[in-house]
Formats: structure tokens, sequence, C-alpha cells
């Protein structure tokens, strides 16, 4: 809106990645493949949801993995209730409650015999949980580090709680052996094409919604409470309602990747609520551009697959953490906007030979915005 | 009445008394200048105001609303603006975006969500760069700006708030002595329509804008009064003593 | 009675761990503002120094500790030098880049050591029990205990006695001022990280007895670690000691009444409640912010 | 990297031959074909290289390599060269599953070897049971599973507690404190010594669980005095095993008197802790390293000129090391028909090994194996001293303490 060439590009950019996404099937029709790369685009929905509370918002969430995990486990405990009899013990008790000696069925997994019910559990437990700890945070006014540092602590309780309580969540194990999602009459087997399409679908509608939302006035609130969360205070604005906001959105898009999930892995597992994975998924969108939806999602597919490739190869079986590791330093060092900022910064020349004056989107260049700015005050 | 009333307002730091009982009141459309050597309360007087530090005792009465300790963006909805010392804009946002997240009306999440752009809104907002000199700079971000261009962005972020009273911080630090000028004429423009209460050091300028001058000391109002009866007070002599006279504070 | 004599004990042992392990990683986000993710892995590689020495010149822990302290510093301040010293101004990128270098550690503690659990030996002296008090209690603890004790008073009289504390105390007030005062903010942010890191090093030293060695046993350890830091805020030494005191009481206390579980999420419950109230933690002083 | 481009490659070049065909198949997909092409058979190796645990995953890898190569050397199966496609599944259960799909759907293994924990057997069973394949997997467990798509060569609850339990009591006395991290199998093993000890009329003082990789044992410790039990019987796993060893000794507790009884302390986990703090404690498990057998002095002898002279084996790495062997045999088996995982399931029932530990068989009824458990006592050398061992090899019965559920070849039964 502001500058309506800058805009284009990155529209462009958008609209074209979700071609390709969708068009790939047709290119690479393959069991295998589908299923890994639902599995990566799935990473890119998770990473794009963080951008937006992180990139756009300034809140580092080291717990995002949290909603991703309760998601997944609603989708899981659906599933769980429809197995085949003979792996359930009597009365349709999942089998790991047989064995823990659970007699009937807990009260808070009766309504997950309703898909209806589990799709939004699966989005809405986790949203209800980032929007009661984002009370109490945001309101508490605690910003940077802490909130980092609070969301991490939050999910290694949670984790600690799964895993313990193994009666009702399957504990270290997570929830196996689960059936097929079936819903208005198409089967969601992890390795077909609608699931392909489910995540495919699902990421395009993130990103373009998302990418619609941080053009709003509302989008451009929450960037100014990302630079300067005070200034945005005393115009009048509840900043706490606006961080939240941000906050619990990327949680639901979190959970309902995670139920996404549940269909592509075919398992839940608490290791789906790790500390790894959290700390994974910020790399994934800084390494991508934490700053752009794209890049953040561009950023875990990446990621995901030169780790799948490079620990394939027989020659980087043992090195492939040691590269990875270097690559996130070398990002985090050199590029701050991530890869994607480099694309930016190739649209921006092009467009220079065109027309100097052309302004720049926010966010884009910062490493090019500060380096200036640097100039302009010393001069 | 007095638009802002300041009774007994006591603030304290782990122990030390920022402010000690400070008693002021401004009138509508009024000009007032706040005065006086470093750590006279100044800046701690502006921040009770807009409720970014609590008070320990006293009432702040804004509009006879009491204003004291509530939540800064409840006092900014009343209609009260604040500019910080160190120009604080949005650094990644273009200037044509810093001022539309100025034109902070309505408030809320999910109208500013659904709610559309009006034409009359991007009018204001030309209009206002305009005003500042940053007609020019509108699509680049803000931090391409430079100090003094800073310093204007956040006046038109107030001017776009539309705030009843603006409290401003030392507004003309780091500009040339031809920008402070401009800055004083703005601020004469705006005397009338909004109240305004400025804490300055530059005398000159001072002199420019001033109508009513409050001078600090240690927590407290020490005098009050035009800009000649105050050069010519023993007491703010006396307070500025450390310091030369009161024109180099 | 030798009932809540043997809790008591209990959590002076946990909390003297907690501290050892803490107080680095205290004194570097106290500092500089920085997270360090790879605190863990700087216990891990002080663990692995022992080792190291154990294995190859058959020396007893107490040499090693001293070895391990200057050897962990060395990486410390070699990493300050190459990523940290780069991302002062974006302190959230720290704890990316952070996070980075314990992967890099781990990895290559894994390939270089191997991935088994390596075998440290405690001192023959050191290896029972002893009664205090009526009450038998893990003599290798209580050295532990005295350790920390010693650690902690060379590490306030370094702050607070030697030139090197004064400029370091001048550059966390305000970094420019003290560099117009001549000094040299950039080294004593090097120094200080190093030396964080080295309490790091010695810390793993000292538990690797107690516990296990592997390339991953800091990971675990830097979350609790955290834990202290933050419910003990930036202010002063003082608020680390009392919230790694506080800690391991309450800790060892409801691991007692319940199992190892509860207990530890319901500090991490305990300490999120705190810092909602007291963000700048227990130890916290209001001051005017600019 | 490089094998997206390659794809993306041939994906562009096949997509002007796919206009025209309509909706493009250019992969094989029917996985069950073309399985032992060229003179080799494809296997899978899954264990971790990196991650938690990689510590003890990496020996089976390498166990499992061993056979291979011996295998090969020895002129193959049939004149076939066995060819491992490793892969490194990082511990993590998604990530097994991930390699798992790789092996299976894109290398097109006939069989994959795998998995230490449970989690990730758990997260890889999907896989192979949807594309009939099949999984080795060495590890001892919880057992309660009946796959018709996985070969168990490690122990169950039976084959470890039946004779372990009663012995104890007869030793030591009936007061038992139980003490396991906190997952499946420990919680699994625990039910199981709870309902031997009601028969032995044995009493349970205490059961704890501590969260895996916990290693700050004092607060067990001082239960452990409160409670006075004559043993400990103990399921923590990996570095808490070490922990706990060295804690417990610490705190002036006698094995003499109070001796830790544990399926999980092996002499991997005694290396790491020192002789001194296991010595007098007790495991019962199939395989010993000090076992005196011909078979294992081999392996022994093989592993470390392999791997480093002060490497050991363990009763993990046993059963990756010789459940190769059975892999071997059962292909031989299929002679000149197609080698598909499940003529491969069908042809390993009733295969016999002379393994390390005694002759294993695999049991048709659920594809676990008949082992040789026994109870052994740790040294201060950091090795095991046989006392007891069973007369002839035990039967796996995963359902043990489920009389109502039997495992048979076409899956679980409600008896």
């Amino acid at each position: 809106m502001t500058d309506t060439n800058s805009m284009r590009w990155r529209l462009t950019g958008y609209v074209l990645f979700c071609v390709i996404i969708l068009v790939f099937p047709y290119i690479l029709n393959n069991d295998y493949l589908l299923n890994k790369y639902a599995r990566y685009l799935i990473f890119g929905v998770l990473s794009a949801a963080l951008s937006f509370s992180w990139g756009y918002t300034g809140i580092l969430n080291l717990g995002q993995a949290v909603s991703f995990g309760l998601g997944s486990y609603a989708m899981a405990m659906a599933l769980k209730l429809r197995t085949i009899p003979i792996q359930t013990g009597a009365g349709g008790l999942p089998d790991f409650m047989v064995w823990n000696n659970v007699k009937a069925l807990p009260w808070f997994w009766e309504p997950f015999h309703s898909y209806t019910f589990a799709v939004f559990a699966g989005l809405g437990i986790p949203m209800l949980l980032a929007f009661v700890l984002g009370w109490f945070m945001f309101r508490g006014r605690i910003t940077g580090v802490f909130v980092a540092i609070i969301t991490l602590a939050m999910l290694v309780v949670i984790n600690l709680v799964i895993v313990d309580q193994q009666k009702y969540t399957g504990g270290f194990n997570g929830i196996t052996d689960l059936s097929t999602f079936k819903a208005f009459g198409v089967g969601f087997d992890a390795y077909s094409l609608s699931t392909y399409y489910l995540v495919a679908g699902t990421l395009c509608v993130v990103l373009l919604g998302g990418l619609a939302i941080t053009r709003t006035k509302l989008g451009l609130i929450l960037q100014a409470i990302r630079d300067d969360e005070n200034r945005v205070r005393y115009f009048g604005y509840d900043v706490a309602s606006y961080q939240n906001f941000a906050f619990t959105l990327s949680a639901g898009v979190a959970g309902f990747a995670g139920m996404l999930y549940t269909l592509v892995m075919e398992f839940a597992s608490p290791t789906f609520l790790s500390v790894q994975l959290s700390l994974s998924i910020v790399i994934w969108c800084a390494v991508g551009g934490r700053g752009s939806l794209l890049g953040a999602a561009l950023g875990a597919i990446l990621v995901t697959g030169v780790q799948g490739n490079l620990s394939e190869s027989p020659t980087f079986l043992d090195t492939w953490m040691l590269i990875m590791g270097a690559i996130f330093i070398i990002v985090v060092l050199f590029l701050p906007n991530g890869l994607i900022s480099l694309a930016e910064k190739g649209v921006r020349l092009l467009k220079h030979k065109s027309a100097r004056e052309t302004a720049t989107h926010p966010v884009a260049g910062a490493a090019i915005a500060t380096f200036d700015s640097k100039r302009v005050r010393e001069s | 009445m007095a638009m802002l009333e300041m009774r007994d307002v006591e603030v304290s730091f782990s122990g030390f008394r920022a402010i000690a009982g400070l008693n002021l009141s401004v009138n509508q459309g009024e000009l007032r200048c706040l005065v006086g050597p470093n750590g006279a309360g100044k800046t701690t007087a502006l921040d009770v105001i807009c409720g970014k530090t609590r008070l320990a005792r006293g009432h702040v009465r804004y509009r006879d609303r009491e204003i004291g300790n509530s939540e800064e963006f409840r006092i900014a909805r009343l209609g009260v603006g604040r500019k910080f010392q160190v120009p604080s804009v949005f650094k990644e946002l273009t200037v044509r975006e810093n001022l539309r997240v100025g034109l902070c009306k309505p408030h809320g999440v999910f109208s500013n969500l659904v709610g559309r752009k009006s034409g009359e809104s991007a009018e204001r907002l030309e209009a206002l760069a305009c005003l500042v000199g940053l007609a020019d700079e509108l699509d680049h971000p803000a931090s391409w700006l430079s100090h003094g261009q800073t310093q204007w962005l956040e006046i038109a972020l107030l001017l776009a708030q539309n705030a009843d009273l603006i409290l401003m911080d030392e507004p003309t630090a780091g500009m040339t002595g031809a920008e402070t000028h401009k800055t004083a004429e703005l601020f004469n423009q705006l005397k009338g329509k909004h109240t305004l209460m400025v804490v300055e050091h530059d005398m000159g300028f001072v002199r420019e804008i001033g109508d009513v001058i409050s001078v600090m000391h240690q927590g407290r109002m020490l005098a009050e009064g035009a800009i000649s009866e105050i050069e010519r007070n023993p007491e703010v002599k006396r307070a500025y003593l450390g310091s030369g006279r009161i024109s180099d504070a | 009675m030798s009932d809540i004599l043997n809790q008591v004990f209990t959590g002076l042992s946990l909390a003297s761990i907690l501290l050892l392990v803490s107080l680095g990683l205290a004194i570097i986000y106290g500092t500089m503002g920085v997270i360090n993710l790879a605190h863990g892995e700087f216990v891990m590689l002080g663990a692995y120094t022992v080792w190291f020495l154990q294995k190859n010149f058959g020396l007893d822990l107490l040499p090693c500790l001293v070895v391990s302290f200057f050897a962990v510093a060395a990486a410390g301040w070699l990493i300050e030098r190459l990523i940290v010293r780069h991302l002062y101004k974006r302190p959230l990128d720290t704890i990316l880049a952070t996070w980075g270098v314990s992967v890099i550690l781990q990895q290559g503690i894994r390939l270089t050591a191997g991935a088994e659990l390596r075998y440290v030996k405690m001192p023959g002296w050191l290896s029972n029990a002893v009664p205090v008090l009526g009450v038998e209690v893990s003599a290798y603890r209580i050295f532990i205990f005295v350790l920390t004790l010693l650690l902690l008073a060379a590490t306030y009289l370094l702050f607070a006695r030697t030139r090197y504390g004064f400029s370091l105390r001048a550059v966390t007030q305000n970094q420019e001022v003290s560099r117009c005062f001549g000094i040299n903010a950039a080294r004593v942010y090097s120094l200080t990280f190093a030396y964080g890191a080295g309490l790091a090093g010695v810390a793993g030293a000292l538990i690797a007895p107690l516990k296990s060695v592997s390339p991953d046993m800091g990971t675990g350890a830097v979350i609790d670690a955290f834990m202290v830091v933050v419910m003990g805020g930036v202010a002063s030494l003082m608020g680390t000691v009392a919230s790694a005191a506080i800690i391991g009481q309450v800790s060892g206390l409801l691991a007692f009444v319940y199992n190892d579980t509860v207990a530890k999420a319901l500090v991490f419950f305990g300490v999120v409640i705190l810092i909602r109230f007291m963000p700048e933690g227990i130890f916290s002083v209001r001051v005017r912010r600019g | 990297m490089n094998s997206t481009r390659r794809n993306f490659l041939k994906a562009s070049a096949a997509l002007g031959a796919a206009c025209s065909v309509g909706f493009p198949d250019i992969w094989i997909k029917n996985a069950s074909l073309a399985h032992a092409a060229g003179g080799e058979v494809k296997v899978g190796i899954l264990y971790s290289l990196t991650g938690t645990t990689a510590i003890i995953e990496k020996s089976l890898n390498q166990a499992c390599l061993m056979a291979i190569e011996e295998i090969n050397a020895a002129g193959g199966i049939n004149g076939m060269q066995i060819k491992p496609v490793v892969e490194d599944p990082a511990s993590d259960p998604a990530t097994f599953a991930e390699k798992a799909r790789k092996l299976v759907l894109g290398d097109k293994c006939v069989s994959l070897f795998g998995s230490y924990t449970s989690a990730s057997r758990k997260a890889v069973l999907p896989v192979v049971e949807k594309y009939h394949n099949l999984y080795w997997y060495p590890t001892l467990y919880e057992g309660r599973e009946c796959s018709q798509n996985v070969i168990y060569t490690g122990a169950v609850p039976n084959q470890q507690q039946q004779d372990f339990v009663p012995w104890l009591v007869k030793n030591f006395g009936k007061k038992f404190y139980l003490i396991g991290s906190n997952y499946i199998y420990p919680k699994e093993e625990n039910n199981v010594c709870k309902i031997l000890l009601k028969r032995l009329g044995g009493e349970v003082v205490g059961e704890e669980y501590v969260p895996l990789g916990h290693s700050e044992f004092s607060s067990v410790i001082q239960k452990i005095k409160d409670t006075q039990p004559n043993v400990i019987f103990s399921t923590v796993v990996g570095d808490s095993v070490v922990a706990l060893h060295r804690q417990y000794k610490a705190a002036g507790l006698d094995p003499a008197k109070m001796p830790m009884a544990s399926l999980t302390t092996s002499e991997e986990e005694i290396a790491a802790m020192g002789g001194e703090f296991a010595e007098g404690h007790f495991t019962s498990a199939p395989y010993f390293m000090s076992y005196d057998s011909p078979e294992n002095q081999k392996f022994v002898a093989a592993f470390k000129k392999k791997y480093g002279p002060d490497k050991v084996t363990n009763f993990v790495s046993e059963p990756a090391y010789f459940q190769v062997y059975l892999f071997k045999q059962a292909v031989e088996k299929l002679g000149g028909k197609d080698i598909t995982p499940p003529e491969i399931r069908k042809a390993s029932w009733d295969q016999e090994f002379k393994a390390p530990q005694g002759v294993v068989k695999i049991d048709p009824k659920n594809s676990h194996t008949y082992l040789w458990p026994k109870i052994g006592e740790a040294q201060r050398n950091g090795q095991f001293k046989i006392i007891e061992q069973s007369k002839e090899s035990i039967e796996p019965k995963p359902y043990w303490a489920y009389p109502g559920q039997v495992c048979t070849p076409e899956g679980l039964k409600q008896a």
C-alpha cells in the first residue's frame, strides 16, 4: 500500500510459491516424496506462524512447539478412538490405557469421538493456553529475553507432564497405532495426494492470509510494537491485547500444523513438544527471514531439506550436525534478516535500475537500511 | 478550571525521592515550559502524567478525572500525548506507515483488522508530512532519517494522534538553530488548539514560545511566572548556582 | 529430627550444584545480557577435560579442576571473539548463535571423544559417606559444597576488589562512558565471557564424578540454571545465591514429598509466576529507566 | 541438496512427456517388487548416530555392520552381498519415521535393522506395516506388541524376570523398592515385578520414576534410606544409571545388604561409572560380555579388533549382531524365490542360530526370540560374574501380564 511496486513484487513471490507447491504433485507423483514434502510444508506453516509473532510483533516464542504438540495430540486422540477393535482394549479403550490399568475412558477423552470437536480442540486448546499465558506475560509487561525463557519453561513443563501422565497420554511413546482421518468422504492417508493438498492448501492460506493481515493497520501496529512498544502504548493502543492477538493467532496456526503433522507422521509423540524442535523452528525462521512469512516458510523447507539430504549422504553422516550448526551461526551473524533478504536485495537492485526514488519495504532490507541510516547520521 | 492538576505528587526510586510534593496546574490551550537544573524531576513529572511512572502519593487529575497510576494507554486515550527525550519512532516502518500508526483511532484490535483506510486519512497524513518537511521521505524507512528529521517525525506522530495535551521532552535536542526556530513557529501555531507542556533546556527556545514558565528544583516547584519574572527570581538564581546562569542550564 | 536434617543437607547439596552451574551463566547474562545457550556445553567440555586428563595422564581430580577452568575459559574466550562479540546489539540473536555453538560442540565431542558414556574417577578419599550431626552425608557432596563457596568468594573478591572488577562494573553500568575513562570494554567483555565459561568448566569437572559424562550432559543442566538466573535477577551475585538456595531446597522437598517430575514442574511454574510479579528477580532494585 | 536438485532435473525432464500422458507416474509404485536386484540384498540400518540415545545406539550400529561385513566376507547370502544403507535418525521418533520411509520406499530395502527405544520403534511401525516391510528390533523391551512386520530379538519381561525375582526374594528378602526412568518400559517391567512379588508374598515399599536423563538422586536415596528395602529393583536407563550408582555409594549404602537389581545396567554403563560403584549389584540379561562360550569369545575379539580394545559388548549389541545372521539364514532358506519381506518373515520362523549367548530361536507364534537369561553380579573390573543361568532357553511371552491376550502369526487375539 505504501509502495505498490514493492508490494507487487512480494505478492508475486507469494503467489508463485503457492502455485509451485500446488502443481508439485503433477511433476512428482510419488508416495514417498509426497509424504516427505508434506512434512516439510508443515514445518513451513509452523515457521510462518512463528514469523508472525516473532518477526512481525517481536515476541520470541521459544515454546512454539507446545501449540504444535497439543494440536498433534488432539488429532491423535480422535484417530486413536477409531482404531480397529483388536488393537484397543475392551469397550474401545485405547491399548495403552488397558496396560496402565485404566478401566474406563477418561472424561476428557470422550468428546474426541467427534472429529469436529477434535479439530476445534486442536485449534482451541493451544490458542486458549497461549491466550492465558500471553495475558499473564503481556499484562505484566514481560518482553524480550524473558518471554523467551518463560515460553521455554512452559514447554519443558508441559513436556514433562505429558511424559509423566502415561495413563492418559501414552507417555514417552506417545499415541501410536492410529486410524486414517476421513472427512467429507475423503480419506487422508499419510502418503495420499489428498493429505498433500490439505497441507499445501493450508500453507497457501496461511501465507496469503498472513500477508493480508500484515498489510492491515493491525499489521502495522504489530510491527510498530516490535520496533518500539512504549511509543505505541502512548498512542492509546492497548499493546498487551495486540501482542496477545499475535501470540494467540500464531499458536492457533501452530496447533493446526500439529494436527496435520499427526496425519502425515501417523503418530503423536512428546518429541513434538521437545526443546529441540522448538529451537529448530526458531532457526528455520531466522535462516529464511523472520520478517517475511514466505521467507520463514522457505527457511523451514530449505533447512529441513538440506538436513535430510546431508544426513542421508554417507559422506556427511557424522558431520551433518556440525555443518548445520555452522550454517545457523553464519546466517545469524551475517544475514540477520535471513536468506530472503538476499532475494529482496536482488529485487531492489532491479528496481533501482528503473526508478531510483522507489522506496523499500520496511522489514525488507533492514540490513541495507541500518547501513544507510548509519551513513546518514555520520554525514 | 485547570485542564491538568497535580497535587502533592511524590515519586521515589528505591528510597530516593525524585519528586517530593509537586503541585502544578495547566490550563486548556496553554503552552507551559518546564525548566530546572538536572535532576530536578522534570522528566519524571511528565512520566507521572502519562502513566509511565507510578506515584507514591498525591493526585494527578486530567479534566477532572484521576489519572495517577492508570495504565498508559488509558491515559493516552483520554487525549494525552507524549514525546520522548530520545526520539522514538518505528525505525523499520516507512514514514507513511509511522504516521498511519499515529492516526490512532480506532484503538481496538479487531477494528484495526477489518477496518479500511479512508481517503481522508491519507490526505491528512500527507498534509502532516508537509507540515514537518518530510513529504519527500514518505516512503523511506524511518531509520534513514537524520536525528533532526526523526525529532520532526515524532512531533508529526503526536499531531496525527491529535492529542489535547501534548507532553514534550526536549523536542529541540540535536536540532540546528534553523530547525529549532522552525519548531518554535510550529509550537506557536499549536498553542490554543492544543495544550502543550514542554521540558526544555534551551532558554532561547523557551523565550520564543513560553508564556508561563515553571521552574522545578529537587523534586518540587520552585517558581512560576513569565520569563522575565523568572530570570529575576533570586531563589531560581540560587538553584542554578552550580551551573551558572539559568540560560546556560 | 534426622529427617529434617537429611532434607536440609539434600537441599544444600542440590543448591550448591545449581549454583555452581548457574554462576557462570549469571555473570555472563548479568554483564552482557547474553543468553548463552551453549553454557551447558561448557559444562560438558569441563567434564571431558577431566576425562581426557585422567585417561592420558592419570591425574587426580584436583589438578584437573584447574586445567578445566583454563581450558574451557580459553574456549569461551574464542567463542566470544568469533561470534558473540558481533551480537551485543542483538541480544535475542545470541540465543540462536549460541545454540548453533552448542550443536557444534556436542557433535564435535561425539566425533572426537566418542558417543559412549565416559568415566571420571572420584577421589578415593571422597567416595564414601561421613557422619555430620548424626546424619550420613556423602563426602563428595560436602566437597562440592565447600568448593562452591570458595568459588563464590573468589568471584566476589574478583568483582569487588580488583581493577578488572571495577572496569566490569563500570562497563555494565554504561559502556560509552567507561570507554571515555580508558576502559577497554571489548576486552572486559571477552574476559568476563571467558571467566563465566571457565566457571562452567569447573562445574562440569566437579559434577562429572557424581553423575556421568556424555556429549549431551549439559542440555538438561542449562534449563535449570536459567531458572536460577531468572529468579535471582541480574542485580547481584547475592540474588543468584539466594535463588539457587531456594530452588535447591524447594525442589529437594517436593521431590521427597512427591517425586522428581512433580518437583521439576512445580518449580518451573513457581519461577514463572514469580517473574510475572518481580520481573527483575527477587533482589530487584527499582530504578528510573531511560 | 544434491538429490533434490537431481529430482528436480528429472522432474523437469519428465514434465514434457507427462503432459501428453496426463497423470504422470514415473516412479515404480509397487514397493514389494524388485527388492533384490543386481546380486545384492539391500537392508536399512537405522540406529541413531547423533542425539541422546546415540550413546548406546552407536554400538548397535557397529555390531550390526560388523555382522554384515562378516557375512559378506564369507561369501554373502547364496552368493549375494548384503548392502547396508546406513541412516542417522538422530534419536528423534519423527526422524526415525522419515528415514524408515526413505529406506522402505526410496531405497527399497528388504528389511530394516534398528531402534533402541520403544518410542522410535512405534514411530517406524506404521511405515513397515503399511508397506509390508520387516523391522528387526534388537532391544529388550516391555513386550505386549504383536506386529506382523517386526522380528523381536531382545528380551521381554518374562524372560528377564521369571527367574530373577524369585532368586532375589530367596537371597535378599521380600521388601522391594522399585525405581525406574519415567517411561513405558520401566513401568511395564515394574507391573510384571509386582505380579511376581505378589505370588511370592513379597512387598513393594516404594515406587519411583525419575525423568529421562535425570541425574540427581539425592531425594530418591533419602526415601530409600527411610524405607529400608531388601532390594532396589532398578529400571533406570542411560546416564541416570551411572548417576544412581555413584550417588548410592557416596550416600554410604552397602550392596551386600541392599543391592540394586537391574534389568538395564550393562557393561557399557559400568565402564562409565567405574567398577567400584557397580561392584556387588546384580543384573538379569540374556547376555554378558564375560559369558564363556566359543561364539562369544569370537564375537568379543572381533568387536575389539574392529572398533578398539576398550570397547565393550553388551546385551543390546549382541542381539543387534546375531539378528543379522538370523536374517541371513532366512534369506538363504528362500533360495531362488522372490526375496520379499513377508517371505523373509515366514522363512525366519523357527530359525536357530548359535549366538554368543547360546542357541537362539525365533518363535513362529509371535516372532519374538527364545533366549538364555542369566543373572550376573557386577565386578570391580567392570565385568559381570555369572551366578545363575537358565537350564534351557526361555520362551518369549510378550503378553505374559495380560492373560486375556495372545499373540499369533495373524496378529493379536483376545483369548
